[in-house]
This record gives C-alpha cells, structure tokens and sequence, in this order.
C-alpha cells in the first residue's frame, strides 16, 4: 500500500510468536491490521489484547524483517514482526 | 566463513576443517554440549527451537563482526535445533588464525554474542516430568 | 586426565571424546597447527623433540594444577614430536567442563604453560634450505 | 656412593642435551665425574669446558631428575642432569 492514501487506510503485518510468547498467545502467527502510521508499540498493543491473559512482559523485543526494532518504529503493509522472548542458544 | 542452523547432528571434525588454511596455527573448537542437569535440576532432553532466517543472518553478523575485530583465518558455527539429548552438541564454533590469542578471543566472542543476540529458544525437559523455558538474555542488538 | 607425549598423528576428535561427561555443557578443543610462515619466513617443515619423560610429566603435573584451579571435569593433552609438515596438529588440549568459562580459561593456561614449562624444542626448515631452533622460552618451574 | 665417605670421594653423573645444546656439545650425553658436594653450577663449568667453544649461553636451566633445578642443587652419584634450551612446544 503506498503512502499518502486516504485516512484510514490500513496496514496488514505478520506477527511471529516463538518458544515462551507462542505458549502465551497459543498460536505462533498472527495477521494483525493496524491504522496507517502505527508503530511497533501499537502492535504490541493490540497483540496484548489479543492474548487471554496478558503474560507477555512489560518489555518486549521484536524484529522488524528480522532486525532487532525499537517502539518507536514505523510499521509498512507486509512487514514482518516477531516477537523475540529471552535468548537462550548455545 | 560458514554458518548453518540444521536439525542434524553437527559434524564438529567437519567444521573444524573447514577452516583451516596453511597459514594458521591454531584452531579452536568450541562445542556446547547438552548437559544433565540446569540450576539443580536433573535435565533428560531439550528442545532448541529457532527463527531460523533472522537466527542464520544474526550469525554471520557475527562471524563478520568478529573477523573484522580480530586477526583470525575463518570462523564456522553450526547451531542444532529440536529434540536433542545428553551429550548431544547443541552448537559448534570453529575458528582459525595465525596465533592463538586472536582464536581464543574470537572464539569466545562469538559465543557469548551468540548467546545474547540470536533467536534461539531451549525447553529444558525434567526427570519429573516437567518442562520450561530456559529464563534467556534479553537480545541485545549486535 | 590423559597426557601423550606421540610420534603417531593426533586423533584430536579421539582426546576430545575422552573428556566429555554427561554433566559437561563445554568441550573445547584447542589444536596448534604447523603453520607455513614464521617471523616473516617461509616454513615448509618442522621436527619436534622431547625431553620425553619430563614432557609428560610437567604436562600432568600443569593438567592437575589447572584442574584444581578451574572447575572442569576432565583434561586431555597430546603433542606430537617427530618430523611434522604443514598443517599437521602438533599439540592438541581438549577441556571439558559444566560451564563455558572454566573451560575456556583452563585450556589457554594449560597452551600457556605448556610454552614455558614443557621441555620440547622445535627445528624449523625453510624454504631456503636453512634450519634452524625456534627461539624459545626460558623454562619457568611451573 | 654413601655420603660421609673419605675425601676425594666422586659422583658420577649423566648430563643429557636437547636440541641446540645438543648441537653445542656434539653430543646428546656425557658422563661426567665430580668431587662429592658438587653442585649444579660446578657440572655446568665442567660442561663449559667440555665444549670445543663454549657457546651455551651464560644462564643454563637445568633439570636434575626431570626436576628444574638451581645452581645450588648439590650433586649426588646416579643423578642425570638435563641441560634444557628455552623450550618451544605447541
């Protein structure tokens, strides 16, 4: 979806769940729509709703694309946003 | 330089002599081994669950990060993922240079990085019955 | 503990096995390798020799003063002496331990010492035809 | 040999060179006899002498049964006296 469109226009993202956040939400994707211009916190927002009961943490790191993102950024229509619990390879 | 996240049994000879050159003179293999026991718990099995595209992508992040600080040859990591058991290697860090202080402290940073930055989960499964996740790091970007 | 002191080539994948417990979340293997290059000269071969029966014993007496100093579980040693070429392993050092950080400690104090305690000398060929002793270490009682 | 025997009483020992010592001496082993009470630093000058030029460097290590050793270590028959160059494994 290009920039500029009429208000109201949406944005689609796929929200990927692993290890201990896909437990909490009981699934390990989501097709999330979020008003145009949302930012990662907005999704980690409407995820916490989507969840029975809220377990994920107050702090929750995402990748945007598989980049470690911060809050504040910018969502586009098909982005890809996991959300990352606690590492713990090797 | 190598990296790979596979379901398979890392061939640890393998990655080490991948990458020796004839003007090395030392290689270090590092292998992390599944262990019994984890805070005071006996532990049977784990499970090692990745985002495998951002994991590979983060590992060579590293490797490259880490060859450009240090005067090392070459680096290859293997990191396993699914059911794995005692003794089974979970991941394997091979690295090369002329001396051995670069190696060691190449090979130690990878590892560490690793641990702190790459999506790599770990179920640890109890003699009880029971399982959790390992409480992790919270990723640091690289 | 396993200490050699050996003409034959090192089975370093044989000394790694030899270390590793169940109870063990770290294997390193360290290898130094002939390399083909020395103080800027071309190296094409090297021959190793031993005190032979002192060698083995500094390096049991430096494996369990490391062991006692680090929590690892095991440590095996073997350096090879002889005629070597490129690329060959001369020394291999496989610790293993319940964590990382001891693992990676002992293995660089047992390379260390071995370099400064360990009666075995090193006859470099070059590519020139000449030959000639590394210049070594002054022998510190370990 | 017993200690407390007649004076002029010797000890016999077996002085053993590695690699560049080696080459210095012309030889891997040399049997050399000592007035009793001798110690380390009278076998290194008598080793000195041995040389046809005396190129082994001003301090030598020793190992007296695979032992490092001072210069003080007093000598006793049957002992076998290491001359070690600076060592070079790995």
């Amino acid at each position: 979806m290009a920039a500029g469109e009429a208000p109201g226009t949406r944005v689609r993202v796929t929200s990927l769940f692993f290890a201990v956040y896909r437990d909490i939400l009981g699934t390990s994707e989501l097709e999330i729509e979020l008003p145009e211009g949302s930012n990662v916190k907005a999704l980690i927002e409407a995820v916490r709703k989507h969840a029975a009961v809220d377990e994920l943490p107050r702090h929750v790191v995402v990748a945007v694309n598989q980049d470690y993102a911060s809050p504040e950024t910018i969502l586009v229509d098909g982005d890809e946003v996991a959300f990352i619990p606690p590492v713990a390879g090797g | 330089m190598f990296v790979t996240i596979t379901r398979e049994p890392i061939d640890t000879s393998g990655l080490a002599g991948r990458v020796r050159s004839d003007a090395d003179g030392a290689v270090i293999l590092f292998t992390g081994v599944v262990r019994n026991h984890h805070e005071g718990r006996q532990v049977v099995a784990l499970r090692y669950e990745a985002y495998e595209a951002m994991a590979s992508e983060k590992l060579r992040a590293i490797c490259a990060s880490v060859a450009s600080a240090y005067e090392v040859t070459d680096l290859a990591v293997a990191h396993r993922i699914g059911d794995l058991t005692i003794g089974d290697v979970s991941v394997a860090i091979a690295v090369s240079a002329p001396h051995r202080d670069a190696a060691y402290k190449a090979s130690r940073e990878v590892i560490e990085r690793l641990k702190r930055e790459v999506p790599i989960w770990k179920l640890e499964r109890y003699a009880d019955g029971e399982e959790a996740w390992v409480k992790g790091a919270i990723p640091e970007p690289g």
